[in-house]
């Protein structure tokens, strides 16, 4: 009889609950601002918003998740993107203004002159190559992506340097040569084709929101259904178990930072497209609110546990609740005290969640009487 | 009353969630005696020292009485003042501080100083390895010494406080023979000095060595405290076990196959030199030898995690170099580490992510992804195959008990379908009744005709189920021995 | 028990924090009203008195309600956020002084879309918007500066020039107007090196500024600082060193800020609109735009002086420029 | 013969003596450069303008040692500065001993709150103090309402321009040593004294340790985690004052604004040998760590590196440095290893 009741705790069962828990936090955070704000937040324009808000953001935390569990950090994640979305607007430019002017020339000429640019257009040869330059523009942002963090994972997995440094001095790293590159001017300009891929909308859904629903779905099958993601995983609960059971862990660390690069790409390339523009500095603000996320979301601090649903619904409750807020007209200062707060009372709630099991702590015995 | 009582507790029931953890048990212990608390695990013995320790709060209707004075409800800081001083299975030293920091600082915290110097601290802990006559350097941090000797620093910190109880939680299940029988003279020591000792413990042949009186446990009931006069290896484990236990001797067939595993000229500086034996398919090999005789290295060279310097490793035959893990798994090697907490398992992951951890490769579909249908099944049948008692593969393996961890470490391995498998003190921290179990498992495992490397301090436990034995002293083979030609009493006396 | 007691205080910390965040910044009103929305760069008491500007506008002129709201830090997508937000919201017009110009182009737009105003200030490069408000061109500006260094440093010497951030438009073109003006005026006075970034923070300025007083020693004569930030800054750094008769620090800052420096003669002069006319001027500007009213190049508007309209900018005239010096600075608010 | 080996091996692994010589290798190339850098002016002003970021380390580092993480440490430091200013200004009395106290009272105050929850709520301290972090800095400006002051009280800058001693250089400059620098160093050797010879010192290590050890030995854990983050209060309360007294100036974003001044403070603590995992770290080694970051920072000018440059090279040094750090520490092991057996 007794034993009945404690079968309910298995692993798979709390990932469940807590899922729901997840979700019916979002239920009432979004009931709760469309009760406050009824015309306003339910808003046709204002659900769009929140879904063209969404996607960059919930990248760079589904990356920054991915090196959590593996029990590092990230803080690169966002001078990667910049510099990934800086050389390869350069491509980009470069490509799409074709045979009309030299690189250097280019660089000067982005920042201020728009009349060379709509002048570039007019001579632009359309339809053939277009397409092509995208993905070439794609292809080299999540490359320079991939490497960035392919740089980190080395640092980390085999000059074993704690990954909170390695991750600050490539970020600074990173930063440093998208400004060299840069001398900090924007580049903006890009193609309406380009464009698209951040304010374009397939069906009624916006184009950056369907890109982020692919990343979920591809990162939630890397970490639930591969060999790597179960590694990841592995390396961040016990590295030395996950080495002594034959896992090469340096180079699951590699992939796992590569892989988060390769996000930061991706992001970089929905926040050129949304804006139109890029810049040195641009999502700083992204960087200690995508960490939150990822604690919030229920991913362990150490690594080891955590899943994809948590963090998804943490970002869509966040940026919810901000821009219920932002319609509400609060200071954002209250918004990060409520922030600040609502962190702690989750991590209670978790914590006080997983007590129960501490105590009866060999299930198996207490069942076989 | 011609005997002093140190202790006596009685009444004592605590539950957990409904669960009757101990049921009305009653223990004494007498000044200056060696008491020894056995039972499986599970049968409450933890929970009786925590109570003693005033970790835990007993059910109501508990008496406790130390000394002569009365306590319905223990804190910690009574017992503490009350002499009783605990040493945990963990040792609960501090590996980032010296061993004579470790050795004061209980006795520092109780005399409520605040401020300290390093001469008072080199004067206490000096004074304490000089009670139990050991020789240690002052200033080594604890994190760099080897278990042994964290042990003796826990047991220096106990005496430094002169304490009248100590608790010792099993405290051989990681040592030597060697390191067992000093610490056995450090129990002799410290007995004569009136200091009562309360030894859990479930090696029968070292209770019997040490023990005046011995309390069984039993799913939380006592089953009594006897005279270790009045009590025989077989009725200590009937007791325990609650069924007469046959201990059944090895079929020692010799194996007459191609040899397996053939190493030769194996050396690693510092670490072990010129090591020649040969396995063969369903043979059990006996690796035993001190703590520091080389025996894990050489186990660990063979499955790449710590690869020689020289010499060459013939698997089927052919010329097989490992330098890393993976060299190892081709080869059709697996290894199930010593200590299983912090080497074998993912404590916070499902028992079904830990088994399949090692054979990825063998559960990905057309797509290369894992096939959620494949990983069940799996890793359901090494649960019923190795009998681990749990409710769900969900579940996380920190929920299960010692020798199901340990179960659920062989499962990872088997499920790979290796050809030789190195086990390393798999025992260790088992309890009898799952001893005898993971036994069977290994003799089940030779018969099927696979080569085992069976590391332990045991000598019983080789000599009962090996084929032949091989005896390690400072990195060298002393002996290799057939098991049917020895006695664990020679085996004991070629090791030191 | 504590547990739930700790839980309770958060919660009682949560929604008065709630009501009072939620009450504080609402203005009542009449539905009838323009709404106008100022968006700053981050909470700053420059763009606190640009809004007490556009209150003052507000109540004298009638017939508009004005808010503010800031981002957190100055980050360009938070301003994104906070632009598109108030579409939803559904006001008038907005005016935003935008730390990345081209990142509010596409918020802008859907702005335009959603049929609601968009105006800029500090950002001539903006597109999607009807006008940008500048108190005066940047290459004005930058003159003005040089013009006051070289006062100050009698013509000649080596100097250095700081701007907030790389990535700081303004201030970049504040820089290059300085060096091309030097160049073109003050033959004897020369760049000792390219533009060093003080992250607008004072401590970084004072860094260094105490780091080039070590480099170029004597050759230092002046300093020109573009954030607020700089001149204060930099006139530590001179004030410690006892060199306030050997280098001469100017700049871009408020009177408030430089108060002290300007005291002790280590900062001779900071330049400044007056953040308060502009915003007076630009809710002048926005109100007969709502209204359906054009406004032609040369009017006079209040606050602007006498405008220029280049393409979609406003530029005010010249009276434009405050020069703060230690004589002065007290009769400003900011 | 092996006792003298063994001897050498050890100092030559000693963090602290791999972190001189990077520092020495780093000042003696960057004066080749820039002869400037070596001079005494430069050292010493090198000195007091790292003090702020020294004071905030050596509290990160106490926390370190205790296995846990703040990163609330510049919100309090913001606070407790915009408190106390405001309130001294208000009560028109006051000097700078009262400043240092007050703001350092606040501090503490505010870090008995994390130490709190951390111990109440065993909640991981990099999750409290995430969620504290923005709670403090959102209640400071949006019911205290600080705004920006840049005029103080003359006690601040007076301070500023003490120094304990002066001598001129050779060149005619005059050379003060400050008393911030001087502060630094005593609150140094306070936390020196602390760690080594107090039963407080110890039980941080020990949780550090094994907290469950520390448990058992009866630590009384509740003292220990407020007196942990009650301390890494104090010193921000204190370090905000110095930025006071440096920049003559209220700020409610410059300290916090500072998200790059927090990690530099953590990573000046880890290059200095503190280990993120607790139990380790020494005074000596988060001094070492505080002033090779700046020395690296502010010695870019000397050197004339172009501005876009900058993070480049800093990102650079910084990996170069650690990663020699980090080589140097699986050295180590290997050679424990190796002794051992």
């Amino acid at each position: 009889m007794k034993a009945k009741h404690r079968i309910k705790f298995d692993s798979s069962q709390n990932e469940l609950n807590q899922s729901v828990a997840y979700f019916s936090l979002f239920v009432l955070v979004f009931a709760l601002m469309a009760i406050l704000q009824p015309r306003r937040f339910l808003s046709g324009i204002n659900i769009q918003q929140l879904a063209f808000q969404i996607p960059e953001f919930g990248i760079f935390s589904i990356g920054m998740m991915i090196v959590m569990i593996s029990g590092g950090i990230d803080l690169s994640i966002i001078t990667t993107a910049t510099l990934s979305g800086i050389i390869s607007s350069i491509v980009l430019l470069f490509l799409s203004h074709r045979g009309t002017m030299d690189l250097g020339a280019l660089l000067k000429g982005i920042m201020a002159d728009d009349t060379i640019r709509s002048g570039l257009h007019a001579t632009m040869p359309t339809g053939i190559s277009m397409i092509g330059i995208i993905v070439l523009t794609i292809f080299v942002a999540l490359a320079v992506g991939f490497l960035c963090g392919l740089l980190n994972g080395f640092l980390v997995a085999k000059v074993k340097i704690p990954p909170i440094l390695a991750t600050l001095g490539t970020m600074r790293l990173y930063e440093g040569i998208a400004l060299v590159i840069t001398k900090g001017a924007p580049l903006t300009g890009f193609p309406d084709e380009f464009i698209f891929l951040g304010s374009g909308e397939i069906l009624g859904i916006p184009v950056p929101m369907i890109i982020f629903i692919l990343a979920i779905l591809a990162v939630a099958t890397l970490l639930a259904k591969t060999p790597l993601g179960r590694g990841i995983y592995a390396v961040g609960e016990n590295p030395l178990a996950a080495q002594y059971s034959g896992l090469d862990n340096s180079k699951i660390l590699m992939k796992t930072y590569a892989i988060t690069g390769v996000l930061a790409g991706l992001a970089a390339l929905i926040m050129m497209a949304r804006v139109d523009s890029i810049k040195v500095g641009y999502g700083n603000s992204f960087l200690l609110q995508s960490v939150l996320v990822v604690i919030l979301g229920g991913v362990s601090t150490v690594g080891g546990t955590g899943n994809i649903i948590g963090v998804v619904f943490s970002v869509l409750i966040l940026r919810v609740i901000s821009s219920g807020f932002n319609i509400m007209g609060f200071s954002n200062y209250m918004r990060n005290v409520i922030w600040g707060s609502l962190l702690i009372i989750v991590a209670i709630v978790i914590s006080s969640g997983f007590r129960f099991i501490k105590k009866t702590k060999h299930i198996d015995e207490v069942i076989s009487r | 009353m011609a005997e002093e009582h140190c202790i006596v507790m009685e009444n004592i029931s605590k539950s957990y969630a409904g669960v009757e953890a101990l049921d009305n048990v009653g223990i004494d212990i007498l000044k200056g005696e060696v008491h020894c608390l056995i039972g499986e695990n599970g049968s409450g013995k933890s929970t009786l020292i925590k109570i003693i320790a005033g970790v835990i709060t007993p059910s109501r209707g508990a008496c406790i009485t130390i000394h002569g004075k009365n306590y319905s409800k223990l804190t910690p800081v009574d017992s503490m003042r009350q002499g009783i001083q605990i040493i945990y299975q963990d040792l609960s030293l501090f590996p980032n501080m010296t061993v004579a920091e470790n050795i004061a600082i209980n006795q520092l915290l109780e005399s409520g100083k605040q401020t300290i110097s390093k001469r008072l601290i080199h004067e206490i802990a000096s004074n304490a390895l000089k009670t139990i006559c050991i020789d240690l350097k002052l200033e080594t941090l604890v994190g760099d010494l080897p278990i042994a000797k964290q042990q003796i620093v826990a047991i220096s910190r106990a005496v430094a406080c002169g304490e009248s109880l100590i608790i010792m939680d099993e405290p051989t299940s990681s040592l030597g023979k060697k390191d067992i029988d000093c610490l056995f003279r450090i129990i002799r020591t410290l007995k004569s000095n009136g200091i009562s000792i309360l030894f859990v413990g479930h090696k029968l042949n070292e209770i019997f060595e040490i023990a005046d009186r011995v309390t069984v446990l039993k799913d939380g009931k006592s089953l009594g405290t006897h005279d270790i006069h009045e009590l025989t290896y077989q009725k200590v484990i009937e007791l325990m076990t609650g069924k007469a236990l046959a201990i059944s001797n090895y079929e020692r067939d010799y194996p007459s196959a191609e040899p397996l595993l053939e190493v030769r000229n194996l050396s690693k500086r510092f670490q072990f030199k010129d090591i020649n034996f040969t396995l063969y398919p369903g043979e059990i090999i006996g690796v035993t030898g001190l703590v520091g005789s080389g025996r894990t290295e050489m186990v660990s060279s063979l499955f790449g995690l710590n690869p020689a310097d020289s010499g060459k490793i013939l698997v089927n035959g052919k010329l097989t170099p490992i330098r890393s893990v993976r060299d190892a798994l081709r080869a059709g090697i697996c290894y199930v580490p010593e200590d299983r907490l912090s080497q074998g398992l993912f404590m916070n992951h499902s028992i079904k992510n830990n088994i399949i951890i090692t054979i990825f490769h063998d559960l990905l579909n057309r797509l290369g992804l894992l096939e959620s249908g494949k990983v069940k099944q799996t890793s359901s049948l090494w649960v019923k195959d190795l009998a681990i008692r749990t409710p769900s593969i969900e579940l996380p393996v920190k929920q299960l008990s010692g020798g199901n961890q340990q179960r659920v470490v062989i499962a990872k391995w088997l499920a790979r379908n290796p050809r030789i498998l190195i086990l390393d003190g798999p025992t260790i921290g088992v309890d009898v009744g799952a001893k005898e179990e993971i036994h069977k498992t290994i003799r089940a495992l030779a018969g099927n005709g696979l080569g085992i490397i069976f590391v332990s301090d045991e000598a019983f436990e080789v000599v009962q189920h090996s084929h032949r034995i091989i005896i390690m002293k400072e990195g060298q083979v002393v002996e290799i021995v057939d098991s049917k030609d020895v006695l664990e009493t020679d085996l004991l006396e070629k090791i030191d | 028990m504590k547990r739930t007691l700790i839980m309770l205080v958060m919660v009682l910390l949560i929604v008065p924090s709630l009501v009072f965040a939620a009450g504080s910044k609402e203005g009542s009103g009449g539905e009838d009203l323009f709404d106008i929305v100022l968006i700053g760069k981050l909470e700053h008491p420059m763009f606190d008195n640009t809004f007490i500007g556009m209150q003052k506008a507000a109540k004298e002129l009638g017939g508009v309600k004005v808010t503010m709201v800031n981002p957190a830090e100055a980050d360009a997508a938070q301003q994104v956020a906070l632009v598109e937000d108030q579409i939803a919201k559904g006001v008038d017009a907005i005016l935003v002084v935008p730390n990345d110009p081209g990142a509010l182009e596409p918020a802008f737009k859907k702005a335009n879309d959603a049929g609601i105003l968009t105006f800029t200030h500090e950002s001539v490069l903006s597109k999607n918007i009807t006008f940008d408000f500048e108190a005066f061109s940047n290459e004005v500006f930058g003159q003005n500066h040089m013009d006051n260094l070289a006062k100050a440093m009698n013509y000649e010497g080596g100097y250095i020039c700081f701007v907030g951030n790389l990535t700081a438009v303004t201030h970049n073109s504040w820089v290059d107007a300085e060096i091309a003006w030097q160049k073109e005026k003050y033959p004897k006075m020369y760049l000792l090196r390219d533009r060093l970034v003080s992250d607008e923070r004072t401590e970084v300025a004072y860094e260094k500024t105490m780091e080039a007083i070590k480099t170029y020693g004597d050759k230092l004569k002046g300093v020109i600082g573009s954030s607020a930030s700089d001149p204060p800054g930099a006139g530590l750094a001179v004030a410690e060193k006892g060199l306030q008769d050997k280098i001469a620090v100017v700049g871009t800052s408020l009177g408030s800020m430089a108060g002290p420096g300007l005291d002790d003669g280590s900062i001779k002069v900071v330049s400044i609109w007056d953040p308060q006319k502009i915003g007076y001027g630009a809710v002048w500007v926005m109100k007969q735009v709502l209204e359906g009213k054009t406004v032609a190049d040369g009017t006079d508007v209040p606050g602007l002086g006498k405008i220029d309209i280049q393409d979609k900018v406003i530029y005010g005239d010249k009276s434009g420029i405050l020069n703060i010096t230690k004589d002065n600075y007290k009769n400003f608010t900011f | 013969m092996q006792k003298q080996q063994q001897i050498t091996s050890k100092l030559l692994f000693r963090h602290e003596t791999i972190l001189f010589i990077i520092m020495i290798v780093f000042g003696v190339v960057v004066n080749s450069i820039n002869p400037a850098f070596l001079k005494v002016e430069n050292l010493f002003d090198i000195l007091k303008t790292s003090s702020i970021t020294g004071m905030m380390a050596l509290g990160v580092m106490v926390v370190m040692i205790s296995s846990g993480m703040d990163i609330s440490f510049t919100a309090i430091a913001t606070v407790s500065m915009g408190v106390t200013v405001r309130m001294l200004i208000a009560l028109d009395k006051g000097n700078i001993v009262v400043a240092f106290l007050v703001a350092g009272i606040i501090g503490a105050l505010l870090g008995c709150i994390n130490g709190f929850l951390v111990y109440r709520f065993k909640l991981p301290t990099l999750i409290v103090t995430l969620g504290t972090s923005s709670i403090f800095h959102g209640l400071l400006l949006s019911i205290l309402k600080i705004p920006y002051l840049y005029t103080v009280p003359g006690y601040y800058s007076d301070f500023s321009r003490l120094s304990l001693f002066t001598f001129t250089t050779a060149d005619g400059a005059v050379v003060g040593f400050s008393y911030l620098t001087v502060l630094l160093f005593v609150m140094a050797c306070v936390v020196w004294l602390i760690l080594r010879f107090t039963m407080v010192g110890r039980g941080i290590y020990a949780i550090g340790g094994s907290i469950e050890a520390a448990k058992r030995a009866g630590f009384n854990i509740l003292f220990i985690q407020l007196f942990i983050y009650s301390f890494i209060g104090f010193v921000s309360g204190v370090a905000s004052i110095e930025y006071v007294v440096m920049f003559r100036h209220v700020h409610p974003f410059n300290m916090m604004n500072m998200m790059n001044m927090m990690l530099n403070v953590i990573a000046a603590v880890v290059l200095g040998g503190t280990s993120i995992n607790g139990g380790t770290g020494t005074v000596l080694g988060t001094l070492f760590g505080v002033w090779m970051i700046y020395m690296i920072t502010n010695s870019l000018i000397l050197m004339g590196i172009p501005s876009e440059w900058e993070s480049v090279v800093i990102g650079f040094i910084l990996i170069l440095s650690i990663g020699v750090n980090a080589y140097q520490k699986s050295l180590r092991k290997v050679e424990v290893k190796i002794i051992e057996s």
